[in-house]
This record gives C-alpha cells, sequence and structure tokens, in this order.
C-alpha cells in the first residue's frame, strides 16, 4: 500500500517535470488564464466577418495580469471587468475601425499574478513573445507595474496603467508606459480645496493612511499641499494593511483634536476605519478617505457611511458629455457615461459599476482611440497618438505628461470627491461635492 | 573547508596503491556530475529554444534552487529548521537596492555588499538565536523576518512603505533592458552553480560531517569534538550569503522593491518545501525539489482543473511527502537503491 | 491622561480574545509539542462558522459559537489523525510542515469557496460611555466570554479525568502510557480542544472586526508572541499574555508611531524566547 | 597525574548530585567508578566531561584547570567517552560516526586520515564488516561498540566508559572487557561507570564508590570490596552487595 502510494506520488512528479524545463516538451508556466468572457468572444470574431465580408479583419491582442488571488482582487476584479466590457463592446460592433477600413477585432490573453512579484516579469515575457500581445495593460499596484514596465520597454509594447497611480513609477525614464488614472500626487489635494471651502476656520488635520506605497504617496503629496495652505498637521500615522482594530489610531485623533481626518488606504481597512470611528463617536466634521468610499459596496456600512467623503476617477453624476468637450475646446471620443453603467449592469447581473470599473474600460477606450489616430496597430505610431492625445470620453480628460522627466504620467484627469449623503427618504446617496462644476449635492459639513 | 579531495563517501576501500588513490580522487566527484549537469543544461536551454520566455521560466526555477540549495546548508545538513530565512533574501535585496538607486553603485559592488550584510546579520543571529533548538529555533526566524520587515517599513532610508524605484536608465549601463535581463539571468546561473559547488564541497568536507553529527545529535557531536556553535553559525552564514546576493539580482531585475515581497514568510515556507520535495541534506535534493516544486506550481496555477484549488491540491500533495516520503525524492531513491548513493549525492 | 486610560482599556478588552486566540495554539504546543500552523486558517474556518451561520440562517452569533465550537473540536481531531499522528515522534520540521499543509490545504478551499474578500458580522449590541471612551459592548461580551472559557478550560483540565489525562500526557507522555493513559486518544482529543479554541476565537473575532479567509494569519502571528510570553501549555499564562499585548498595542502607539508596534512586539518575541523561552510564565518544562 | 578532582560539587536547583568529589587519576590506569543507581556516576562523568559545569570545585586535566570547559573543547584537549544510553549518528554510516570521532578529537586529522584511523579502529572493535552501514540499523551490542571505536578514533589521553557492558551477553561481555584492556595497554588513561562487577572487578587497577553524590570509599578493588562503608552502601540493593562479595572472592 505504501509502495504504491509512493510510486504513484514521484509518477505525478516525473509528469510534472516531463511536462516543463526538463524535456524539449511543452514550457512550464502559465498557460492563458481562462478569464470569463473568453469564451463567447472567440466565437464571435467568425460571426461578426461573415456580417462584413468587404473589410479587411485583423486582431490585435492585449494582454494583462490580474490579482485573481491576491489581497488586492475587489479592485482588480471591478478592473477586468470594465475591461471585459470594452472588448465585447469592441468586438460587437465588427471591431475598431482603422481610416483605412481595416477591423481590429480585440482578443485578450491574461495571467493571475497573486499580486506576488515572484512571476510578474515572467508573465508580461510570455505576454509579450509568445502570446504576442501588440499591447500591455499594468498590473493592478505600483510595485507590480514597475516590474513589468522593464519588460514592456524591453520588447517596446505600449503599456497602459490602470490602478498603478504612484507618481514615481513615470519618473524613472520608461518611454512605453501611460497613465490612465489620476497620479498618486492629486488623489486627495482635492479634499484639502473642499476642507478650505467648506469651513474657513478649519485648521487641523489629522493624516490616518494605510502604511503601503500607494497610500504613503498619495498622503505625502498631499499633507505637502495642505501644509502650503497653512494647515497644521497635527497627526500622521500609518497603519499596518492588515489592520482591523483602529482603536489606537481613534484614541490617538481623539487626543489630537483635529478639525478633519483624512488618509485611509484601500478598500477593508478603509471601511473598518470608517466603521470604528463611527462606533467610538468622536465626533470629526470632516472625514475623507482613499478608494473605500467610491465603492458601491461602501453604503453596507449604514450609518458609519454618512457624511464620508473620498476622492474617486470617475462617478457617473460627474457627467462628461460632447457638450461639455466641446465647451472645454477638445474632443470627445466614446460613449456617454449612462451607457457605460447600462452596458456594464447588464452584463454583470446588475452589479453598479465602480470607479475601478470605468478605469478599466477607459483604458480600453484610450487604446482604441489612439489605434484610430494612428491608422494602424504599429507601436511607434500609436505612442505618436498617445503622445498627441488630448480627449474628454465620459472617464474625463485624458492627457500625457511628454516630458522625459515624468514620461506617461496622466496630466488632464482629475478626480471628483464624493460623499455619502441621506436623501429624504433616508436612503444613503452617493453625491459628488468636488469640484463645485460637478457637484450634485452641497456638502454634508460637519459630518455627523 | 579541506579540499574535495579528503571525500570520505568514496572511500570505502581500503586498499592502497596508486590506482587506488586515483580511482578515489575521480570518484569523489562522481556526485557533482548529475547536479552540475542539471545547472549547466538549465543554462543553455534558453540558448537552444532562442525563446526569451524561457529563460524567465528558467529564471523562476534558477531561483528557486539557489534558494533552496543554500537553505538546505542549514536545513539539510545541521538541521536547523529556518522557516524566516527568505529574511536574507529581503536583507541583501535592500542593501543592494539601495546602493544602486540612491548610491548610485553599480550592480557589480551592490551584490557582494547585499551578501555581506545578509552574511553579517545571519552572523549575529547565529549567535543569539541558534542556542534554541528544534521549534524554538524556527518560531525565533519567523520573528526575526517580521521583525526585520516592520522595521524596514519604518526605515526612512530605504524608502519606508513606499520602497525604492530604479531608475529606467540604470540599465542602460548593462546595455539596456534586454541585455540586462539577459545578463541577470547568466549571473543567476553562475551564482546558482557556485552554491551546488559549495553545497557539495560543505557535504563531502570535515566541516559537513561537523553539521551532519550536529544534526543528528548536538550533544554526542559537542562531546566528540564539534565545535557546534561555531560550526552552526557558519554554516548559517553560508546559507545567508547566496540569498543576499540573489537578492539585490532579483530585485535589480524587478525594478523596485517594497517590504511586502522582499520579506514573504510564504516564499521562506517554499524554499522549505523545495528541499524536503527533493531530498534534505543531499546534494541534489533541492535542484530536483526546486525544478520540481516550480514546475508543479506552474502546472497548477494554469490547470483548468486545479486553478482555483492549486493551493489546496499542493498542500495536500506536501502532506502526502511529509507523511510517507519525508527523506524527499533524492532520499528515497538512495535508501531504495543503495548502489545509486555515489551518484545520488 | 484620559487618552491613556482609554487606550489600556481598549489594549486590555482586546487582550482577553488575543489570549483566547493563542489559547489552542498553546495548548497543542503544550501537550504534544507541535506548533500548529494551521492555527490561523482554523481561526479564520470559526469567523467564517459564526458568519455563515448569523448571515446565512440568522442565528445569533454568540449562539452560532456553540455550533462552531463542536465543529472545531471534530475538524481538530480530524486533523490530528491525518496529518499529526503519523508524525507525532519525528523531528520537528515534520509536524511543522505537516500543519503548514493543513493549513495551505483550508487557506485554498476557503479562498475558492469564499474568495479574499472583506467579510462583516453586522451584529452590534450598541456601545456605552464612560467619561471619555466610548466602548462597544461587543467587546465587552467578546472579553468576558473569552474569561469565562478560559475559566471552563481551566476546570475542564483540573477536576475532570480526560482533563487530568491530558496534563498528565503534557507532563510526560511515556510515563502516562505506563500508567495506562490511552495516549492516542487523549492527544487527538487535545489537538480538537486546542482547534476548538482556536475556532471560538475567531468567532468572537468576527463580531468585533472584518476579516477575510486570510484574516487568521494576522492572529496566529499574535498567538506565537503570545504563546512565548504566557508560556506553553497553560492557559492562564495565553490569557496573560493576551493581556500583555493587548495593553502594548494600547499603549506603543501613545508614545511613538504605530508602525513600530510589529517592530518592538517580535523583538520582544524573539527575546523572550532566547531568554526564557518556556514563557514568562511558564514553568521549565524537562 | 592525567586528572584531578579537587572537591567537585554539582548541585541542579536545590538538590545536590554530587558532593566533593576529590580524587587523582595517574596516568595509565583503569579507575572503576561503581556505586548505585542515582548515585551520581554519569553525574560526575558530565562534571569531567564539561557536559556540566561544576556548581563547586576544581577539575584539572593534564595539568590545566578545565572546570569551566565546553565539551568540545575537552574532546580537543584528549577526552573522549561513551554515553550509557547509545547516542549513535543513526542517519550516517558506521564508517562515517569513526571519522567524525577522529576529525574532531584530539588530533583533528583531515577526512582521509581519518578515515586510515577509522578502518584501523573499526577492525579492532570487529565493527569493520559493517562499515557502510548506517548506524541506526546496528543492534544494541554494536552501537555500544561503535560507540567505543568513535571515542577511540579521537585517540584520547582519558577515555570515559559508561556502562559499556550493560546489555551485553557474557561471550560479548569477554570481548569488551578484553577490548578495554588492550586499550589500557596503549597507554590510554580510562574511567568506566560499570554494575557488571565481576568485570569491573578485574580490569580496574583502583575503584571510587559513590553513593548519594559522595565519594565513600576509595582503592584497590580489594580494599573496596571490603569496606564495610561499601558494604552499607549497597545494602539497599542486597542482591548488588552479594554480588560484589562473591566476585571478590572469586577473583
Amino acid at each position: 500500500m505504501k509502495r504504491t502510494i509512493i510510486l504513484s506520488l514521484f509518477l505525478i512528479l516525473a509528469l510534472a517535470l516531463a511536462a516543463c524545463g526538463g524535456g524539449t516538451t511543452a514550457e512550464p508556466a502559465a498557460q492563458p488564464a481562462a478569464n470569463d468572457a473568453a469564451a463567447p468572444a472567440a466565437d464571435q470574431p467568425a460571426d461578426t466577418e461573415a456580417a462584413a465580408p468587404a473589410a479587411t479583419t485583423e486582431t490585435m491582442v492585449i494582454g494583462f495580469t490580474a490579482s485573481q488571488t491576491g489581497s488586492q482582487n475587489v479592485a482588480s476584479t471591478g478592473q477586468v471587468n470594465g475591461l471585459n466590457l470594452w472588448k465585447d463592446t469592441v468586438n460587437a460592433a465588427g471591431g475598431i475601425e482603422l481610416p483605412n477600413g481595416t477591423k481590429v477585432m480585440v482578443e485578450f490573453v491574461s495571467y493571475d499574478d497573486e499580486s506576488n512579484t515572484d512571476r510578474v516579469q515572467e508573465l508580461y515575457t510570455r505576454l509579450a513573445t509568445e502570446d504576442n500581445a501588440n499591447f500591455l495593460i499594468s498590473p493592478y499596484s505600483s510595485g507590480l507595474t514597475a516590474a513589468a514596465a522593464v519588460i514592456a520597454e524591453q520588447y517596446g509594447k505600449v503599456m497602459i496603467t490602470t490602478g498603478a497611480a504612484s507618481d514615481d513609477t513615470y519618473k524613472q525614464g520608461l518611454t512605453m508606459v501611460y497613465q490612465a488614472y489620476t497620479p498618486a500626487s492629486r488623489y486627495l489635494t482635492g479634499a484639502v480645496d473642499l476642507l478650505e471651502h467648506v469651513d474657513a476656520n478649519a485648521k487641523n488635520i489629522a493624516f490616518v493612511y494605510e502604511n503601503s506605497k500607494f497610500s504613503t504617496d498619495v498622503v505625502e503629496a498631499a499633507r505637502q499641499y495642505a501644509e502650503g495652505k497653512g494647515y497644521n498637521v497635527v497627526l500622521a500615522e500609518g497603519y499596518d494593511p492588515e489592520t482591523t482594530d483602529f482603536g489606537p489610531f481613534i484614541n490617538k485623533i481623539q487626543d489630537a483634536k483635529p478639525d478633519a481626518i483624512m488618509g485611509g488606504g484601500h478598500f477593508q481597512d478603509g471601511s473598518t476605519f470608517a466603521r470604528q470611528l463611527n462606533e467610538k463617536n468622536i465626533g470629526v466634521s470632516f472625514f475623507a478617505l482613499l478608494v473605500a468610499p467610491p465603492e458601491p459596496d461602501f453604503a453596507d456600512l449604514g450609518e458609519a457611511a454618512v457624511g464620508v467623503v473620498g476622492p474617486s476617477q470617475w462617478e457617473l453624476q460627474a457627467a462628461f458629455t460632447p457638450e461639455s468637450a466641446t465647451a472645454a475646446g477638445l474632443d470627445w471620443y466614446g460613449l456617454l457615461g449612462e451607457e457605460f453603467v447600462q452596458g456594464y449592469e447588464a452584463k454583470y447581473d446588475g452589479t453598479e459599476p465602480s470607479y475601478h470599473a470605468a478605469g478599466g474600460y477607459a483604458a480600453g477606450l484610450i487604446l482604441e482611440k489612439a489605434i484610430i489616430d494612428a491608422g494602424s496597430t504599429d507601436p511607434d505610431a500609436v505612442r505618436q497618438a498617445l503622445e498627441a492625445m488630448n480627449l474628454l470620453t465620459f472617464f474625463g480628460h485624458i492627457q500625457f505628461d511628454t516630458t522625459a522627466e515624468a514620461h506617461g504620467l496622466q496630466t488632464g484627469h482629475s478626480m471628483v470627491y464624493i460623499q455619502w449623503q441621506k436623501d429624504a427618504s433616508g436612503n444613503l446617496v452617493k453625491e459628488v461635492v468636488w469640484p463645485l462644476e460637478g457637484a450634485t449635492a452641497e456638502t454634508l459639513y460637519p459630518a455627523p | 573547508m579541506s579540499s574535495p579531495n579528503d571525500t570520505q563517501l568514496a572511500a570505502t576501500d581500503t586498499k592502497t596503491g596508486l590506482s587506488a588513490v586515483l580511482a578515489q580522487n575521480a570518484g569523489s566527484f562522481v556526485g557533482l556530475i548529475l547536479p552540475v549537469a542539471i545547472i549547466l543544461a538549465l543554462t543553455i536551454w534558453p540558448t537552444i529554444t532562442g525563446k526569451d520566455i524561457t529563460r524567465e521560466s528558467i529564471f523562476t526555477i534558477m531561483l528557486s534552487i539557489a534558494l533552496a540549495s543554500s537553505l538546505n546548508i542549514l536545513l539539510g545538513y545541521t538541521g536547523y529548521v529556518s522557516f524566516g530565512h527568505v529574511v536574507f533574501f529581503g536583507l541583501g535585496g535592500y542593501v543592494g537596492f539601495y546602493l544602486m538607486a540612491v548610491q548610485g553603485w553599480s550592480l557589480w559592488l551592490a551584490m557582494p555588499m547585499g551578501g555581506l550584510a545578509a552574511g553579517l546579520l545571519a552572523f549575529l543571529l547565529g549567535k543569539a538565536i541558534l542556542r534554541l533548538r528544534g521549534g524554538y529555533f524556527a518560531l525565533a526566524t519567523i520573528g526575526v523576518n517580521e521583525a526585520m520587515r516592520a522595521f524596514i517599513n519604518n526605515f526612512k532610508p530605504f524608502g519606508g512603505p513606499v520602497g525604492m524605484t530604479l531608475n529606467f536608465q540604470v540599465y542602460k549601463d548593462y546595455g539596456g533592458a534586454a541585455r540586462a535581463l539577459s545578463l541577470a539571468f547568466y549571473i543567476l546561473a553562475a551564482l546558482t552553480l557556485l552554491i551546488v559547488i559549495i553545497s557539495y564541497l560543505v557535504r563531502t568536507s570535515k566541516f559537513g560531517l561537523g553539521l551532519l553529527a550536529i544534526r543528528e545529535d548536538e550533544d554526542a557531536a559537542e562531546v566528540m569534538g564539534v565545535v557546534a556553535p561555531s560550526a552552526k553559525t557558519w554554516a548559517y552564514v553560508l546559507s545567508a550569503i547566496l540569498p543576499g546576493i540573489i537578492g539585490v539580482l532579483f530585485f535589480f531585475k524587478n525594478g523596485s522593491i517594497e517590504p511586502v515581497p522582499a520579506f514573504r514568510l510564504n516564499f521562506s515556507i517554499e524554499m522549505i518545501v523545495m528541499v524536503m520535495l527533493g531530498g534534505q541534506g543531499t546534494v541534489l535534493g533541492p535542484i530536483i525539489g526546486g525544478v520540481g516544486y516550480q514546475s508543479l506550481r506552474g502546472f497548477l496555477l494554469t490547470s483548468p482543473l486545479f486553478k482555483n484549488i492549486q493551493l489546496a491540491v499542493a498542500g495536500a500533495l506536501l502532506l502526502v511527502i511529509v507523511l510517507f516520503v519525508p527523506a524527499g525524492l533524492v532520499g528515497w531513491l538512495r535508501n531504495r537503491f543503495p548502489a545509486l548513493r555515489r551518484v545520488l549525492q | 491622561m484620559d487618552f491613556l486610560l482609554t487606550s489600556i482599556l481598549d489594549g486590555l478588552l482586546l487582550g482577553f480574545v488575543y489570549g483566547l486566540a493563542a489559547m489552542g495554539l498553546t495548548l497543542i504546543w503544550g501537550v504534544m509539542n507541535v506548533i500548529n500552523l494551521s492555527h490561523g486558517p482554523i481561526i479564520s474556518l470559526g469567523m467564517f462558522g459564526v458568519y455563515l451561520l448569523f448571515s446565512g440562517l440568522g442565528i445569533n452569533p454568540y449562539v452560532a459559537l456553540i455550533f462552531v465550537a463542536i465543529f472545531g473540536l471534530l475538524l481538530g481531531i480530524v486533523i490530528y489523525f491525518v496529518a499529526v499522528n503519523r508524525v507525532i515522534n519525528a523531528p520537528h520540521l515534520s509536524t511543522l510542515l505537516a500543519t503548514f499543509s493543513v493549513a495551505m490545504i483550508i487557506t485554498g478551499l476557503g479562498t475558492a469557496v469564499f474568495s479574499a474578500s472583506p467579510r462583516n458580522v453586522d451584529y452590534s449590541l450598541g456601545s456605552f460611555t464612560l467619561g471619555s471612551a466610548t466602548i462597544p459592548i461587543n467587546r465587552i461580551v467578546a472579553a468576558a466570554l473569552s474569561m469565562l472559557i478560559t475559566a471552563g478550560l481551566y476546570i475542564y483540565l483540573r477536576r475532570t479525568r480526560s482533563g487530568r489525562y491530558i496534563r498528565a500526557v503534557a507532563n510526560n507522555r511515556n510515563a502516562a502510557e505506563l500508567m495506562g493513559v490511552p495516549s492516542v486518544r487523549i492527544l487527538a482529543l487535545s489537538f480538537g480542544i486546542g482547534t476548538m479554541l482556536a475556532t471560538v476565537a475567531g468567532g468572537l473575532i468576527a463580531t468585533l472586526f472584518p476579516f477575510t479567509i486570510l484574516a487568521g494569519g494576522t492572529y496566529e502571528l499574535k498567538s506565537f508572541v503570545i504563546g512565548v510570553l504566557g508560556g506553553l501549555g497553560n492557559p492562564v499564562g495565553a490569557l496573560l499574555g493576551g493581556l500583555i499585548l493587548g495593553v502594548l498595542e494600547g499603549i506603543i502607539p501613545t508614545f511613538m508611531p504605530a508602525t513600530w508596534v510589529p517592530v518592538i512586539e517580535f523583538i520582544l518575541f524573539v527575546l523572550i524566547l532566547m531568554v526564557r523561552p518556556q514563557g514568562l510564565f511558564g514553568a521549565k518544562k524537562s | 597525574m592525567i586528572l584531578q578532582l579537587e572537591g567537585v560539587s554539582k548541585n541542579f536547583g536545590g538538590l545536590r548530585a554530587l558532593s566533593d568529589v576529590t580524587f587523582d587519576l595517574p596516568e595509565g590506569q583503569i579507575l572503576g567508578l561503581i556505586g548505585p543507581n542515582g548515585a551520581g556516576k554519569t553525574t560526575l562523568f558530565n562534571s569531567i566531561s564539561g557536559v556540566y559545569t561544576p556548581t563547586e570545585g576544581r577539575v584539572i586535566f593534564r595539568g590545566q584547570d578545565v572546570t569551566r570547559n565546553k565539551p568540545y573543547e575537552m574532546a580537543k584537549l584528549g577526552m573522549a567517552r561513551t554515553h550509557q544510553i547509545v547516542r549513535p549518528l543513526n542517519e550516517l554510516t558506521v564508517r562515517e560516526n569513526v571519522i567524525a570521532g577522529s576529525c574532531f578529537g584530539r588530533e583533528g586529522h583531515g577526512l582521509k586520515a581519518a578515515g586510515k584511523i577509522a578502518d584501523e579502529v573499526l577492525e579492532f572493535v570487529g565493527l569493520a564488516p559493517r562499515s557502510d552501514q548506517l548506524a541506526g540499523s546496528l543492534n544494541v551490542g554494536q552501537k555500544k561498540r561503535l560507540e567505543m571505536a568513535r571515542a577511540l578514533a579521537a585517540r584520547p589521553y582519558l577515555l570515559l566508559l559508561d556502562e559499556v557492558l550493560a546489555g551485553l551477553n557474557p561471550s560479548e561481555i569477554g570481548h569488551m572487557v578484553d577490548i578495554v584492556r588492550s586499550i589500557r595497554d596503549q597507554g590510554v588513561t580510562i574511567i568506566m561507570i560499570e554494575h557488571v562487577m565481576k568485570a569491573v572487578m578485574s580490569v580496574s587497577d583502583r575503584l571510587l564508590v559513590l553513593d548519594y553524590g559522595s565519594q565513600i570509599a576509595e582503592g584497590t578493588p580489594h580494599d573496596v570490596a571490603n569496606d564495610p562503608k561499601v558494604i552499607e552502601a549497597y545494602l539497599g540493593d542486597p542482591d548488588l552487595a552479594l554480588r560484589l562479595m562473591r566476585d571478590e572472592t572469586r577473583a
């Protein structure tokens, strides 16, 4: 019995070995991880080709890794959903139509990066060389993006980043990487402006934030901005990403008596922080948190959510339209916000899209527009189109820094700030409160 | 360390005379043939396929082999379970990365410094925690790794939680990103070969015999005259230096460093699993274990059947090995076929 | 000053729960000298147990703890026979890896079933105010239950036959066997009780904080620290260790950045291991 | 004098395991160490060989104060010992065990020279045919001889033998006694703890008797056997006392 177990065990091992680098057979690691929409999408080209036989159709491959199992999988999933929606929309229309009439169909190849750095470079090399990806989308976090960028640069692949918000990444001499999101340095500065707007007498701010690359970058920038405006930073404390007990921080906040609290990190810690702040009932009039508040799920906090302000990359209420594009003297491209939401809810069983989902869609849209402008999928031509891009979409204004110092950094897009409020019937609603041009409601101040 | 001629295992015959001596010396390297052959094959494999992805996949495998072989010197030969061995990889990586990114040093100088930092930490720790036996030592190494990660998280010169990013221009000094990536691969191959040879020399030296004696019965070893405190410390240092150097290389290639990926406890445990899989205390074991583990993981991660439960499947497999084949593949083969012992060191 | 008092009070209340979370680990460690690396995932299972019973069936979370405890006991006995019994006398590495593979299995299956997204047991008993401090009643209940369970365990180990057997096996397994104690059954029972304590602790934590399937890892690391602080196999020691840790976590941030807490915690951990591996309150084990 | 003990005592907590043991051991002798179970014989070995540091008193080995030495320092100075409960390095071969003894012992040989010594010593104790077997696979008698071989391979000046005869059958005992004698004949000084009275009486030049940690008698086997204090000490174990007398009268 024991012998059989051992033998079969080694047999399995031997098979695994043979399947990898040992023999002349297949490659070891990842096969394309099935992303849920891949199968139906594969059937589609045939249909559309039959429908429009005249045009030449080519297929371009977009490669990316996503955190399917790691710690960031909530945000990452939204982003991938947004991307898939974009792909389906494009392919349903028969592909991206170039000026010369060629239609470009979109195909995705994606792998699970488990939010680990170990294999990111291996996976991006695979995307670039084996899967022949024409374009790349970045992993979710800044750290992974930096590793993937090395590969993108090596193979001369354009990479659109979503989620990788740190400014640092774009100050390292990269040439192929373009950022779709507002960078970390402008994430929370608007909250300071908002505070100034609602209360001229507020002077003291406490920053309590997740001790991670992204949040620290955001808070450092906001802190400098606030100090430049004459605010006192009465408390600046980082907390561990796994923190579940915010008691010590709340006690410290209580002791420092700030007019406003700003900070947070990701969804889980942010919502926990908000909940416990509410339980402790310490009465701070202004509370702005990163990432968590714009997520629709934040409403689960109930009372604790009321009054919480959060920066968002995109909100439906802050409507961008072709008219606003004309007013601003920009080109308009793509669908309207409502159309995006409708499409998204139809595809994902009525799930409301978060800004990560919109960001994913926007990344696709940016590529789409650049390819049309370039008239081909040639990387150099697309790069030039991206350099020149100055565009308004449902996601907002898109323009990239083209200087050598901060190449690819997003300079056009800016954040909107939402606040959870109660409507007349007592239901929680998300209102845009800043910038004033896009505001849908007055800021609730002081927060209850 | 004594010369490899001192190999005791090959000297099974007591005959004297020139021919016997010659046979003995030739025989003393038999055990090195297979390990070196595997490393060399892995090294030239990307050139044969001509594919960059082969190089990248083998980079991951080679990394595992080098780290597992390093750990094996402590775990397999000396019998001390270092659960937090990744601390050397992380610290070395951080020191080297700091020198490259902030001080503008070249990779060539930064790598030895990373190794030095790791070795120094091991030396100091060795004096302190190697007195602990069994599970206590394992726990202490976890504590050291967690303390180090938390400390780096607060250490501003290393960027705290933000970490550090390497300016892309740096790769220009090494002939551009493409050349830098391939350079990193060949450096890693050379380092892996080095650690495998070191591992073999330790295994077949007097120093190594002392370590094995400590593993079997530390008190008896001391009574026999093995200076256990210093032997253990040097084994610890030896097993820490290479991970330190490789940390620098890995994060150089990676382009950025942050506390969480640098001190990932699970990475340590993966190293142990590789050593166990192949066979602890053998030269070949960690190599087989590294190749096997990474292939298996690659297979599970992408197999449609196991993708979602890959961790659970890997766990079940590990459990079966721990329960039924504790000596690992190489150990099992050695026990089952004693004739192969010379070849399977 | 208020601030310091509030911090200590918070730390104390949380410390009881930390202590309970560590108790299972130290019990198993003390009885069979096995460091149970599946402790964290088992705590997570306790959290999800309460969550599922509460959200799915609407059972009161404190009542749900009873079901979770029974589940934990059975799970522990199963784990013992599947993974531990065979290597109980093997070198440390074997039991470490055996329990670690159990951790991988639980985490792997758990992630597949529950995903890594955060959950929350939305059951608040409100809070009351004491001077400047506002204390959620959930925490008081959790602390009280932790104390009760510790007392229960203490009495069980001293007053019942099987409890005394457990202590005998912990003391000297060979001698206990000679005296006719069925050691394998007692070891399995101890592992079951250790696991039960871990799941109950997880369930209690779930009533306080949000969690994911990976959340147990944090408490596992804390349990190591507590185990070393309080001594092995000593439930009261674990509770004291938990209180020390809770208070440390409460006061350290009052005079330095909170991110230094883990640095201090783990340095303390290593130092105590070096100086008094039997724990601050542990008796010397031969 | 190869070894001098001056008032050596060892306490464990409140327990006094050894109390004021004093003796001189000239080179080339065999000293038998006897006493009832729990008399502190092995504790004395441990205190001499550096496993324990004596609470009081001094140990002088070859003119050097070694009271606070570590076991490995004692090994380097030329002391080797066997254990009452055998401690072979199980996963190493018999030969490797003995090589280790030679490598780390007094002469500190390299592996090659140690290999030669190991082969000689294995031949001497009669384990040569089992050289390449794993030490863990030997039977008890063979393990005892392995312990002996490992200690001998260190080429010690002083050899401490802790019950090497226990558990052996009569023919094995005879063989082992011959080995012990011929070791002494090679000039190695020996202290042996032994319960097999006949053997210890016949090989020892002198005997030292411990009871409750105190040294109650010292002298030639004949003197000791007739010492009323010794007989009294063994009265707790009349069987042994009887055997002691009988063995003496026969010898």
